[in-house]
């Protein structure tokens, strides 16, 4: 990617960001009239009820951790895979071969023991 | 001033301003939202720096992972903001922060006095001219770093496969246990 | 002439300097914040400090061993925000704080 | 340097082109919304907007007003800053990964050339991955910035989803790097060039008739199938579509929003749709090669019908970008006639698919992908 | 087929299994972990046969394949390589080992299929197996003691195999302490041999091995040969340190048959002959071994005749046939000791099998006085455990039958032989044939006593095809190596084993061989004596305890104290706790008491004591504040750096 790419890329970030949220404000205006039933969340029309900890699955973030795992395996397996017919021109292919096997099983390990062990399970 | 020079600075700005706001935020998404502000500037900086497969590794990997992680866990817990997001011993806290800027001068002190050079490698000798025009070609070296990962370095390779294996378990393991060793009262 | 080279020209030191000053930041986050999670963040933007002279290394001195260092230094950084949130929500569900004070209680 | 060229002339043409593509796709969205609507009328047979100018056209024009003039505000126990964030998030990812997608040949214009992309990038997929990656910010700035538990819940959920179907998206992936050796996009479309050939084993093998393209999708059937389907949940689309299931959440994590800000929630989505049509155009269908000539033949047949060689780049490029159009108007005409077609899945369901069969799936995929390259470069080498 | 690859695939085919079996030891089901296990042996046997025939292609002074996998430890002069041989002699065992192991496995499938810890069980045997073949395809002494130790390992486990049963672990811990004690003199005869010639391989140390007898009883070869011997004797079951071996038949009867029957107690041997001319070069220990073995094969037979389990006669009867190849070993006749050996695995482990096949029967009962009349219910076992049986007592051209005459006559023709260790080995087989026949009349025929409530059944035919290929393999094994007197009389039929081992045996010195002649006719008189002698007690045992039981009663009376001696196994237990355990236990306890509770510990506590104090001090440091130790960690970093900038 040419550095030209890259400065235009965060500039974009930056100032489209920006200009488009001030865009947003600047025509539709902020609101002038409230009231309190406006301003209150939306919860179908029922008074919100205020609690103290919103009781979130533990599964989400069980999820989270476990893609994080799994993303880096997959992202490891980038730069071999765009690499393996030149590894197998360069005569390593069957080395490069068997150490990804060898990495796809403790992956597939992993994933079977996830399933197994009933982690991804979201019924109760 | 070259386009090299303008990128780095605005992206030290950058980062540096974005990493100052995560220890300075009192709202812990805040932090987190600056963190990942600095990941998409560190990744920016490796693109800098022609390694362009780290920076998208960079961004998949923390942008794109670890910090929901954070971000998914910070909304969980519902801490709407830290009481004492700052130490309050005043002594301590004096020491801890000249600590940390003696700890800042030194290290940009030691970096700036004892290498004098911009790179390790003697200027004029051949290898250092292959680096310049390396550097100035901006070729993708994702091949080499794979040649690397694959060929020399392959058993930390395989043993972070087991150490990702070993985690995903313990994780499982971890979020089924109740807490603590003690039982409940 | 000193000044423009050095603002005009970008060179190994440049980007050691801009890594040290991270990592301190990083370290006061350490240091300064109470947030158990936030202490993880601030570990996190040590971590990407420290793979900034990496690859600032590996571009000055042509070799790809800093490339894959950075490599393995994200996959053990993931790994251990995997595992230290793991450990933090296990607490939290447990005894509702992440202050770092709270923690001292779990000594020995 | 290259992408913003070196002269005056071709820096401001590119700036240009660059905001071009960006408003293109921005004004595909409407069109698109369009389209829906009269497709979701003709799929269950009405008539759907058909007052407004001539097909209900102009209803466009109206909508976008409609939305633009909505009073923009907040509630008293959102977060401000976030809640004013979350729809630029899920603007400019899209947007930026969108434009990384080239659409054409590259146009050559005297001495310059320019690429009918935002800019061309090396590392093209991973980019892509890693840009697109932010979109689950979006949900959960949306999520908690709106401080509504359906809001959070539905942000919780998008999250989790998108999150699980990016593992099967990325695994999907590495079957087309093995098969191409590439990240490049570009490099990519040029591979599948020419009448199909399958090499290996021994032999070389050109398919008998040559209307048969060379692309992907031959080679990578099940991996285009994974994607294709990871993508619908990548774009919260249906059947996907938990985060904002109306009988349980209401509308997901934009609940609160109006005006504006939920057409820029609109665009991230229908912008990710692009981005996956995009992707699976030129990973599996080659892009903006059309079968059965290779470009060169058409840049050779311009230049024999106009004589001049910029002409010919103007005519080269324009059926090529015809022919990436019609390609990817086709996967979103996929898109909309899936959603329209298509019950819900429930939330268990959903995960369980992307975690214990595609990502199975996927992971099979590659697995016999690497083992067939290996094989048959064994077996010629050997 | 490469020929590393081949012993790779050999070696690692059963540590594949133990794997496999190991890493899923919960598992109950027989089948799964007795296919595996059973089909990891079976590879190894192919690859054996495989083996074996690409020997058969090599000419017969470099038959020796060679397959050195990668240098393990190199320190000064020490010098050991993971590298494995096959040549005549191992590969024999190879073939041994993998196919009565593999047999055995089979029979296991059967044996243990009700048994909860099958996997576990049949992971134990493929790791036995695995370590049987380093011992027997090590180069040198220190590979083949990791074998040693190995087996020793699975052993204690195997026999330890129903270790909630107090009485069967304290015999696996027997067995492994017992061999400690030989393992101490193995290890020390390996320290001498090395600082005598430098090198532990045995191709180097038998090439280096003396030419000139060694008289002196202190010369190094010689301590070096008995001191291996003492080795050998805790693995091989000899006097004194046999005590272990009957005690093992705590464990399941497969294991029996294959470790402590077939298999490792004839390691010792085994290892005695890859020695040889080591051994050869020290005549005194030659001696010893001899008289050792002619002594355990008369000791353990008459212990035997008493016995009155059906796996103590047969472990008796193993010691007393290990005594037997102790005796050949002994005289020289190296050959007819690796013939029986061989013999001997075959028959032994067919009887072991068969025993095990009558306990599972009778249900678990094994008590000889309570079978009888067993050959009704039990066809197959009883068919198979007559061809044993005839084996074993040296019937007439049965494998038993070449082998223990051939070791008898070199007792007795032998330089190095006596007329005395052949009345022994003599009085040795007359004893054997009738408590070998005894067994069978107990067990098989005469009048039932079986318990009303046990019905018994023929075993399933994972249990009987391998009982009737032993079976088949005991009757016609004896051909390849028939004696030279013999021959002659079956019209020359050329001694094949003789031939295959000469390259490797060394002969004795040629004027010790010239000093002694014997005829032919002496070799047929002594063979009609011994074998004459062994029918007529034979046919004394099957009348006495199948017709006439009140004569067997009535001499037990008459010969109380002999029959209580011999009941009691000559007290052995006995004198070793007496002489040995209890005062070492008394010994170590006032070690403990005085040095190690008023010096040792008192100087520990002192030690503790200071680092409590200076704990208690630098506690305040560690309070727990993780804040505070990254603070401590930037103070030292701030330290460093300073002093490189300073410097």
């Amino acid at each position: 990617m040419p550095l030209g790419g890259i400065i235009f890329i965060i500039f974009f970030i930056a100032v489209f960001g920006v200009i488009l949220i001030y865009l947003a404000r600047a025509i539709g205006g902020v609101a002038k009239r409230t009231s309190e039933a406006k301003m209150e969340i939306y919860e179908c029309g029922i008074p919100e009820m205020e609690k103290k900890d919103t009781k979130i699955s533990v599964n989400f973030y069980l999820t989270a951790i476990l893609f994080i795992l799994f993303d880096i395996e997959i992202i490891f397996m980038y730069p071999w895979a765009v690499n393996f017919r030149e590894f197998i021109s360069a005569g390593a292919g069957t080395y490069v071969f068997i150490s990804m096997a060898i990495f796809l099983a403790i992956f597939i390990y992993g994933l079977w023991w996830e399933i197994k062990s009933k982690a991804l399970d979201w019924e109760n | 001033m070259s386009m090299d020079a303008v990128l780095f600075w605005f992206l030290s700005i950058v980062v540096i301003g974005a990493g100052l706001s995560v220890v300075l935020m009192s709202n812990p998404i805040y932090s987190a939202l600056s963190l990942v502000m600095t990941m998409v500037g560190v990744a920016a900086l490796f693109a800098t720096l022609n390694a362009y497969f780290l920076a998208g590794v960079q961004l998949i990997v923390y942008t794109g992972a670890v910090m929901v992680l954070f971000v998914m866990v910070l909304m969980l817990f519902d801490l709407k903001r830290e009481l004492q997001a700052f130490s309050r011993g005043k002594i301590t806290g004096f020491f801890k922060i000249a600590g940390v800027g003696v700890l800042a001068g030194l290290l940009v002190g030691v970096i700036t006095f004892t290498t004098q050079k911009t790179s390790l490698i003697a200027e004029g000798s051949p290898l250092a001219a292959d680096i310049a025009a390396q550097a100035a070609s901006g070729a993708d070296n994702t091949k080499i770093l794979s040649e690397n990962l694959f060929l020399k370095n392959i058993l930390g390779f395989e043993l972070l496969g087991v150490l990702l294996l070993v985690i995903a378990i313990g994780v499982v393991a971890l979020s089924r246990s109740k807490g603590g060793t003690h039982a409940r009262d | 002439m000193l000044e423009t080279s050095m603002f005009s020209e970008i060179g190994l030191n440049h980007y050691l300097v801009l890594s040290a000053l991270l990592f301190t930041i990083g370290m006061a986050g350490i240091l300064l914040r109470r947030n158990l999670i936030v202490v993880l963040m601030s570990i996190e933007l040590m971590l990407n400090a420290v793979n900034i002279s990496f690859v600032a290394f590996s571009k000055y001195n042509m070799n790809s061993e800093g490339q894959v260092m950075v490599f393995f230094v994200m996959t053990i950084a993931a790994a251990e925000a995997a595992v230290g949130l793991a450990i933090i929500v296990s607490i939290f569900k447990r005894f509702k704080e992440v202050n770092i004070r709270f923690f001292e209680h779990l000594k020995g | 340097m290259s992408s913003m060229g070196t002269t005056t002339f071709e820096i401001v043409i590119n700036l240009v082109k660059t905001v071009l593509i960006f408003l293109m796709m921005v004004q595909a969205v409407p069109i698109l919304v369009w389209l829906e609507r009269r497709g979701s009328g003709f799929i269950q047979n009405r008539f759907g907007p058909n007052r407004v100018g001539p097909l209900g056209l102009v209803q466009l024009l109206a909508d976008a007003v409609k939305f633009l003039n909505k009073e923009d505000f907040v509630p008293d126990k959102g977060n401000r800053f976030l809640f004013y964030a979350a729809p630029v998030f899920a603007l400019i990812p899209a947007a930026v990964a969108f434009m990384a997608i080239p659409m054409s040949t590259p146009l050559t214009v005297g001495d310059s050339t320019f690429l009918i992309q935002g800019y061309e990038v090396n590392i093209g997929i991973v980019f892509i991955l890693g840009i697109s990656a932010m979109a689950v910010y979006t949900m959960l700035m949306a999520g908690w910035g709106s401080s509504s538990k359906f809001s959070l819940m539905g942000a919780m959920r998008a999250a989790a989803q998108v999150i699980s179907y990016e593992l099967a998206l990325g695994l999907a992936i590495v079957g087309v790097i093995l098969v191409y050796g590439t990240f490049n996009l570009t490099e990519m479309i040029v591979a599948q060039q020419g009448p199909l050939r399958f090499s290996g084993f021994g032999f070389d093998f050109v398919a008998p008739t040559a209307f048969l393209p060379n692309w992907g999708i031959f080679f990578q059937p099940l991996g285009a199938i994974l994607l294709f389907c990871a993508a619908f949940a990548e774009s919260n689309r249906l059947p996907f579509d938990l985060a904002e299931g109306e009988a349980e959440l209401v509308a997901g994590f934009h609940t609160e929003y109006g005006g504006f800000k939920m057409l820029m929630f609109f665009i991230g989505e229908y912008g990710h749709m692009m981005i996956a049509a995009g992707l699976m155009t030129t990973f599996y269908f080659g892009g903006y090669g059309i079968p059965g000539w290779t470009t060169q033949e058409v840049y050779a047949a311009g230049l024999s019908m106009f004589g001049n060689e910029t002409a010919a780049s103007v005519f080269n490029t324009a059926i090529h970008f015809l022919s990436f159009n019609i390609k990817f108007a086709i996967f979103l005409w996929i898109f909309i006639h899936v959603r329209w077609t298509l019950p819900r899945f429930r939330y268990d369901q959903l995960m369980d698919i992307g975690w214990k069969t595609m990502l199975p799936w996927a992971l099979f995929n590659t697995i016999l992908t690497a083992t067939v390259i290996f094989l048959a470069s064994q077996y010629i080498i050997g | 087929m490469d020929h590393q690859i081949l012993i790779a695939v050999l070696l690692l085919s059963p540590l594949l299994g133990f794997l496999i079996n190991g890493f899923r030891f919960r598992s109950q089901s027989y089948v799964i972990a007795g296919t595996v296990a059973t089909l990891a042996v079976t590879v190894s046997f192919v690859c054996s046969i495989l083996l074996f025939i690409e020997l058969l292609a090599l000419p017969a002074e470099s038959r020796r394949i060679t397959a050195h996998f990668f240098e393990w430890i190199n320190l000064g002069d020490l010098n050991i390589n993971a590298a494995f041989v096959v040549d005549q002699i191992s590969s024999i065992m190879l073939l041994i080992i993998t196919g009565v192991g593999a047999l055995i496995h089979l029979f296991s499938i059967g044996y243990m299929h009700h048994d909860k810890g099958v996997t576990k069980y049949f992971s134990y045997l493929n790791f036995f197996v695995f370590n049987m073949l380093i011992l027997v395809l090590g180069d040198s002494l220190v590979t083949m003691f990791v074998g040693w130790e190995g087996v020793g390992l699975c052993s204690y486990l195997l026999i330890g195999f129903w270790f909630s049963d107090s009485a069967k672990a304290a015999a696996g811990m027997k067995a492994f302490i017992t061999n400690r004690v030989g393992d101490a003199a193995f290890l020390l005869g390996m320290f001498i041999l090395f600082m005598t010639f430098g090198t532990l391989n045995f191709y180097e140390l038998n090439a280096l091995a003396p030419t000139t007898m060694e008289a002196s009883w202190l010369g190094a070869v010689t301590l070096a040969t008995l001191m291996l011997f003492i080795g050998a004797t805790g693995k091989s079951a000899q006097i004194p340190l046999y005590v272990w071996l009957p005690d093992a038949m705590a464990g399941p009867t497969p294991v029996s048959a294959l470790i402590h029957a077939a298999t490792m107690v004839t390691a010792g041997v085994y290892m005695i002959i890859r020695l040889n001319p080591m051994f050869v070069a020290a005549p005194n220990t030659m001696m010893v071994i001899a008289i050792v073995g002619a002594a355990t094969a008369v000791m353990a037979a008459t212990i035997g005749v008493v016995q009155n389990d059906i796996k103590k006669v047969l472990a008796y009867s193993t010691v007393s046939q290990l005594g037997y190849m102790f005796l050949a070993v002994g005289v020289g006749a190296f050959g007819a000791g690796m013939m029986h050996l061989m013999t001997h695995a075959f028959f032994k482990a067919l009887m072991f099998l068969g025993s095990g096949s009558v306990i599972h029967a009778m249900h678990e009962e094994q008590d000889i006085r309570k079978m009888g009349g067993l050959r009704k219910y039990l066809p197959v076992t009883h068919f198979t455990f007559i061809l044993g049986w005839l084996a074993i007592i040296g019937f007439p051209f049965f494998s038993g039958f070449f082998s223990k005459d051939e070791i008898l006559w070199q007792s007795f023709s032998s330089p190095r032989g006596h007329t005395l260790l052949w009345v022994a080995g003599a009085l040795g087989a007359v004893l054997t044939a009738f408590y070998m026949t005894r067994l069978m009349a107990l067990t098989f025929w005469g009048k039932s006593r079986v318990d009303k409530n046990i019905h018994p059944h023929e075993s399933p035919w994972t249990m009987t095809v391998p009982l009737i290929i032993l079976g088949i393999l005991s009757v016609i094994s004896g051909f390849i190596g028939v004696p030279h007197a013999i021959a002659e009389f079956m019209g020359h039929i050329p001694n094949y084993w003789q031939q295959w081992l000469a390259p490797v045996i060394r002969p004795l010195p040629i004027e010790e061989l010239q000093s002694v002649t014997h005829t032919l006719s002496e070799e047929y008189m002594l063979m009609g004596i011994s074998v004459f002698l062994a029918m007529c007690s034979a046919i004394f045992a099957y009348v006495v305890y199948t017709k006439k039981k009140h004569i067997a009663e009535n001499t037990a009376q008459s010969l109380k104290p002999i029959y209580n001696l011999l009941d009691n196994k000559y007290y052995v237990d006995e004198i070793y706790f007496g002489a040995i355990i209890n005062p070492l236990v008394k010994q170590s306890r006032n070690l403990w008491y005085y040095i190690d509770v008023n010096v040792i510990d008192r100087m520990t506590h002192v030690a503790s004591d200071v680092a409590t104090n200076g704990g208690k001090l630098v506690k305040t440091l560690q309070n727990g504040n993780m804040q505070q130790y990254a603070m401590y960690v930037s103070l030292g970093l701030i330290i460093v750096l300073s002093y490189v900038l300073m410097r």
